[in-house]
């Protein structure tokens, strides 16, 4: 049962994240909400499968598939964040701040 | 039924594709989608309902298992499709490099 | 590629290596096998060639002998194939190293055999591929 | 229980449609990028799911190869946006 | 499991019919690669993981391939409006696709519906291969032991399609 | 003889990889090992065809016995069909190999060549010797990848496309067959080509087994060039390099195109007389367009890309005789006589056709163009490839006593007696427009005013060019023997039998 | 050294994944890291004693608890903002230094900072780090440099340097 509510909790923040998709003004916004939402929300499924079968080999690879998860998600984000301001996709208008610009000049 | 038509569907989408579009890249993603819906089509009629995977677990089998011999057959064909797939990648770069277009029309071999 | 692409890529590629060999090796247990096992195994060198670029493993060029690797691992399992016609009930693609039993590492006779050729074959196949269109593709603009 | 754990997996298939929308809709390639990357992750979800369902441990490895590729294949698109051949 | 599968063709379809008319080549292929991965959730939800498992590896291949491909050409592809030709082509080819699937509808009308097909040839695969080839995974037993000559042509055709890539991509051609 | 097939996929596959491994440490390992490949095929065909005498052989890849009468794992089959044109594919292979020798050696990375040169000789063996569905799928793969690949060896722009154009062709010939594989495994749960007939019934679903028949006549017609299909074939075969373009008009098209047409047809399907008319209807119209296309070229290797198709209408057409008249179920002996001059003509085709490529390969080689205009006198500098070409030329064009009369005598033959006057008559015709465009291009190439200035750079090719396009000759000479019937008997009518007897191949296969 | 150290964790995500002990597979996993130790080796740890300390341990795994707090605390946040109908966000990117030094470090700090909801490393140049921050709650350089790397520098600085 506990693992049914860990794999619920788990989906509605992919939702969350999904909705962020959608409804955010700009790409950096939507790799912001999406990426961080869905990885956490995954990983709170791949903890409730941990919590299904407890310590057997199933659990134990969804152990691992956690920090595999957190760390190929996290890179991946951060590298198309990168990509993205170098290909040149301007920030949205309600962006207040960009201390990058010059770095990249 | 639906799915089988669904399926159909899917492979006269790539069909349509390969015949009206005009540029090399496109072409080949049209025969990929043909050639999604053809494994999907195999795995489909090999799918029995309520049978699992067939993966045997010796301590507490199941009574009802899909059929393997289709999923053989797709893994073939899917290892195929690949070759086919890099084959045609890498005609497309040399032809890219000679005549620095990929649409067919400009092509002169290729028109029509 | 930036310097943390770069220290995650070197900390994964190793995962994905043996994350490879292990399906590979469980190909008669687990979904997987040969070709899966080996575009994964595939896969940890392109990651480091993405992130470092292609002179960080001196997978420059076809010399590297990719093309060697994968001959010499699919001889070996038509070699495998044929072995049958000598050993055993003397047929082409016989089996013929003992069953086991169901479900242990070392059961199912010459499959595992066969996977671990077949994987390597795919692996240096996938490799000589993608090294084939994003570096030869250099030589040819020279 | 798996009736629960069935709708939950259409929520997940559900939420992948969406990604579908952002790829159709969206204004830039790297809007396109992130969706796909997005499904990748959304499908480790859904891996998990069925393995619960199923009660089949094997299909968990099927989500690690998953986890693998779609980093593999982000990278090569995030190094596209970036400008720079890809064995630079 | 109908329904799931349904839906996710739907999907598949439209993402297909993105594809194809995209005006951009990359969003072209980031789409078809979502219309792999959608078969991959297909195999998954159809008990195939072995499938699953090579076509998710096979997709990311293609993806890796195609990247590199568009890299190194064009990404644009200039919209015009189809000519003479291109209405005639367009119009075969919807004809076409219409008489295919009315002709496939009619033909499929009378054969096992969806998940009840019979075991013929499988059900010895299924009853006394495991025994027999000793794998578990009876996909693998099937591919490697009662279909290995099979498998052997499937490497073969992976060795030659590098072969053909080498030889196609060499500098020059004549000496 | 049975524990020898296994060596038509094995040889050539194992020299394949050898050729490469070998090639790392010597730089002329390709020729050797491949050479040796081929001569060993060809003697072990030439082997089988001498003793199989009317049996038909099944080999159990693996020693899976049927359980219940249903074949569970591989079976190659060998028959006198199949030894024919296995002796086809490796003779004309071995001959094509020592024209390359010199040929070839004009390009850089020879190694690759022959190793994609073996691989394609390995699929075409096990596309004709195998008797499961699937299996001729995958290594029809093997042989039309092997065939892109070497079609652009050259790597030049004309090359380039005509393989974009034939993989994207090939590739979509591939998807039908492997739909229509699927909707056969749909309804028989097997993929045995003897089990299937079984397992679909005397009477199956007629829709049903219609969109099967046609997707995969469609599929296989592709790999064939039969004429809605055949936009890809003048572009490959022609700029592919010589030897390569004798390999896919000579035996190419036939081992992966007609051979599984022919096969599938008799021994897997009932034959249908709707099918039947269909195909004879496909025949009919490759040979006249076919003609009509190649009389305009002044292209030497189109011109013999078209009347390839042409070519293969008539075995077409002779084999949809022949399906006519057992769908009907009258005049047997007239349907195996129409059968018989089909499969006569497809072995006098291989030979000829292969010769003339050949022949137009050694003009390239020396003057260095492929366009008829631009030649003229090379009879007295070239004889050797004068006289051989002249022998083809006669023999496509159905002049005794070379081989092509005698076939085409007895497609129309078979075509009178069966009451089809019509396709007779065309068939007639289009021999008469066929000499005429082969009279043109003997004269334009070996009998006009010399080309001014170019008398000394031009001298015959050399030796094992010579002895390759020779030896085809003499065949082109030999091959007429077949018409007499004493030696027809041993190898023809056999090969018919299985075809046309429909319980002969099933059974035997099955065990029953 | 180190070519040791990457046999024994090799082996040990091997015997993980296949959680089973059985001869064959110890063997068969040996032999895996064995040639993954061979290819890949060269390319990890500097030092290897810093595995073995016991303190680093305990600082890691405090660091492990604050990171998943903070991971949760500000995943709603974001779901508050996105799910919002007039969505209050603020975005920029802003420059924050790091004190860390070594490479390993800047790394983990800055895919901290990315998996934290809210906050997103653009790039990483000498000691700068890019932020993309979805509120910008703060325009003064100091407290956003706390807000965003506090607890997490002042950890990673303990168990890795």
């Amino acid at each position: 049962m506990a693992a049914l509510i860990v794999i619920s909790i788990g989906v509605l923040f992919n939702l969350f994240g999904c909705i962020g998709l959608l409804r955010l003004p700009d790409v950096y916004n939507r790799l912001q909400a999406a990426t961080k939402c869905v990885t956490l929300g995954c990983c709170s499924i791949l903890l409730g499968v941990l919590i299904h079968f407890g310590i057997t080999d199933a659990g134990i690879k969804a152990l691992i598939a956690i920090p595999l998860l957190f760390f190929s998600a996290t890179v991946a984000a951060h590298a198309l964040v990168r990509g993205t301001y170098h290909f040149g996709v301007k920030m949205s208008d309600k962006s207040v701040k960009d201390d990058y610009k010059e770095a990249v000049k | 039924m639906t799915v089988y038509i669904l399926c159909f569907i899917l492979f006269l989408v790539g069909l349509y594709g390969a015949i009206t579009r005009r540029n090399l890249v496109k072409i080949v993603i049209s025969l990929s989608v043909m050639e999604f819906s053809v494994f999907l089509f195999l795995a489909l009629i090999g799918y029995v309902e309520g049978g699992s995977a067939p993966i045997i677990d010796p301590a507490k089998p199941d009574a009802l298992y899909v059929d393997p011999l289709p999923q053989a057959m797709v893994l073939t064909a899917i290892v195929i499709g690949l070759a086919t797939t890099a084959m045609l990648m890498s005609v497309i770069i040399r032809i890219y490099r000679k005549y620095k277009t990929l649409d067919i029309r400009e092509i002169k071999n290729l028109r029509g | 590629m930036t310097l943390i692409v770069k220290k995650t890529t070197q900390l994964l590629a190793g995962i994905v290596f043996l994350y490879g060999i292990y399906v590979i090796l469980h190909g008669h247990l687990t979904p997987g096998g040969g070709f899966a096992g080996g575009v994964i195994i595939a896969g940890s060198f392109i990651l480091l060639i993405l992130a470092f670029g292609s002179e960080f493993m001196n997978l420059t060029r076809e010399e590297t002998g990719t093309t060697l690797t994968e001959n010499l691992a699919i001889l070996a399992v038509l070699l495998i194939a044929l072995a049958g016609m000598i050993v055993g009930a003397r047929i082409f693609f016989d089996n013929w190293l003992p069953a086991g039993k169901v479900g242990e590492l070392v059961s199912a006779g010459v499959i595992p055999l066969y996977n671990i050729f077949v994987g390597i074959e795919v692996a240096a196949s996938i490799l000589t591929i993608f090294l084939a269109l994003v570096i030869f593709k250099e030589e040819i603009t020279k | 229980m798996n009736t629960w754990l069935e709708i939950l997996l259409y929520i997940q298939i559900a939420l992948s449609g969406l990604c579908l929308f952002r790829i159709i809709k969206g204004p830039t390639i790297p809007d396109r990028m992130v969706a796909i990357d997005i499904f990748g992750i959304l499908v480790v979800g859904i891996c998990a799911i069925i393995s619960v369902q199923t009660g089949k441990t094997f299909i968990l490895d099927i989500g690690i190869a998953w986890i693998i590729l779609s980093f593999i294949g982000t990278l090569t698109l995030a190094k596209y946006l970036s400008g720079k051949k890809l064995n630079q | 499991m109908e329904a799931a599968v349904s839906l996710i063709l739907v999907f598949m379809i439209l993402g297909a019919v993105f594809a194809i008319h995209a005006r951009d080549l990359l969003s072209a292929v980031i789409s078809c690669g979502i219309v792999g991965y959608g078969l991959v959730i297909c195999f998954l939800l159809l008990k195939a993981p072995d499938l699953a498992i090579v076509q998710i590896v096979v997709e990311t291949i293609s993806l890796v391939l195609m990247v590199a491909v568009v890299l190194d050409s064009t990404r644009q592809e200039p919209f015009t409006l189809p000519d003479k030709q291109g209405y005639v082509n367009i119009a075969t080819a919807v004809l076409t696709a219409g008489v295919i699937l009315y002709f496939l509808n009619l033909a499929t009308g009378s054969m096992d519906a969806f998940g009840e097909g019979s075991l013929r040839m499988a059900e010895h695969y299924i009853n006394g291969a495991a025994a027999k080839t000793g794998s578990a995974n009876l996909v693998t037993g099937v591919v490697f032991d009662f279909r290995g000559y099979d498998t052997l042509g499937e490497a073969t055709v992976l060795v030659t399609a590098v072969l053909g890539v080498i030889t196609i991509l060499r500098i020059r051609g004549k000496k | 003889m049975n524990p020898l097939i296994p060596l038509f996929i094995a040889v050539p596959l194992a020299g394949a990889f050898l050729t490469i491994i070998l090639g790392r440490f010597l730089r002329d390992a390709g020729r050797y090992t491949g050479l040796l490949v081929l001569l060993c095929l060809a003697a072990v065909s030439i082997f089988a065809a001498a003793t199989i005498n009317g049996e038909v052989l099944a080999y159990k890849v693996g020693g899976w016995e049927p359980v219940n009468g249903i074949p569970i794992g591989i079976y190659m089959v060998m028959d006198n069909f199949t030894a024919l044109v296995l002796c086809i594919i490796n003779i004309v292979g071995f001959l094509a190999l020592i024209y390359s020798v010199t040929y070839i050696s004009q390009y850089t990375s020879e190694n690759y060549f022959y190793s994609l040169f073996c691989l394609m000789v390995a699929g075409m063996n096990g596309v004709v010797l195998s008797g499961d569905l699937f299996n001729i799928f995958v290594f029809l793969e093997i042989a039309s990848i092997a065939s892109y690949a070497l079609v652009a060896f050259g790597v030049e722009r004309e090359q380039l496309e005509a393989t974009f154009k034939y993989q994207v062709l090939g590739g979509l010939a591939s998807l039908l067959i492997l739909f229509g594989i699927g909707l056969i495994y749909w309804k028989a749960k097997t993929l045995n080509i003897a089990d299937i007939k079984i397992a679909m019934g005397s009477n199956p679903d007629k829709i049903h087994y219609t969109v099967i028949q046609l997707l995969l006549l469609s599929g296989f017609g592709l790999k064939a060039a039969v004429i809605p299909f055949h936009a890809w074939l003048p572009d490959a075969h022609s700029s592919a390099p010589s030897p390569i373009s004798a390999m896919l008009s000579g035996v190419l098209i036939k081992a992966a195109g007609i051979y599984v047409l022919i096969r599938i047809f008799f021994n897997m399907f009932i034959i249908s007389s709707e099918i039947a008319v269909l195909i004879t209807t496909l025949g009919a119209l490759s040979m006249v367009i076919g003609v009509f296309l190649a009389i305009g070229q002044w292209d030497i290797k189109r011109l013999l890309a078209y009347h390839s198709i042409s070519q293969m209408g008539y075995v077409i057409l002779s084999v949809g005789i022949g399906m006519i008249l057992l769908a009907r179920g009258t005049k047997p002996e007239v349907a195996t006589l129409a059968i018989s001059g089909g499969i006569f003509h497809l072995i006098n085709h291989a030979a000829f056709k292969s010769l003339l490529f050949l022949n137009a390969g050694a003009i390239e080689y020396r003057t260095g163009t492929r366009n008829l205009k631009e030649m003229g006198g090379l009879s007295g500098l070239m004889p050797a490839t004068s006289s051989t070409s002249f022998i083809a030329s006669m023999s496509i064009s159905g002049i005794p006593p070379f081989n092509g009369f005698f076939s085409k005598l007895i497609i129309i033959i078979a075509a009178i007696l069966g009451k089809f006057y019509l396709l007779a008559l065309i068939a007639v015709i289009v021999s008469i427009i066929t000499l005429a465009s082969f009279l043109k291009f003997q004269r334009y190439a070996f009998y006009n005013k010399a080309v001014v200035g170019r008398e000394q750079e031009i001298r015959e090719v050399p030796f094992p060019m010579v002895f390759s396009m020779v030896i085809l000759g003499l065949l082109c000479v030999l091959l007429s023997l077949l018409a007499i019937p004493q030696i027809r008997d041993m190898f023809l009518t056999p090969a018919i039998k299985v075809l046309t007897d429909p319980q002969l191949y099933t059974s035997t296969i099955l065990g029953m | 050294m180190k070519y040791v150290a990457f046999f024994i964790l090799g082996l040990a995500f091997w015997l993980l994944i296949t959680f089973r002990i059985t001869v064959p597979n110890v063997i068969a996993g040996s032999a895996a890291s064995l040639i993954c130790t061979l290819i890949f080796a060269r390319y990890y740890f500097s030092s290897v004693g810093k595995l073995v300390d016991p303190r680093r341990w305990f600082w890691f795994l405090v660091y492990l608890f604050v990171f998943i707090w903070s991971c949760i605390k500000a995943n709603f946040d974001v779901a508050y903002r996105v799910l919002h109908p007039k969505m209050p966000i603020k975005p920029g990117i802003v420059k924050i230094k790091t004190v860390l030094k070594s490479e390993f470090a800047k790394m983990l700090l800055a895919n901290s900072i990315t998996m934290t909801p809210g906050t997103l490393t653009v790039d990483i140049i000498g000691d700068d780090l890019y932020i993309h921050w979805i509120y910008i709650r703060s325009q003064d350089p100091e407290v956003y440099t706390k807000m965003i790397t506090g607890a997490f520098e002042r950890y990673i600085k303990k168990f890795v340097e």
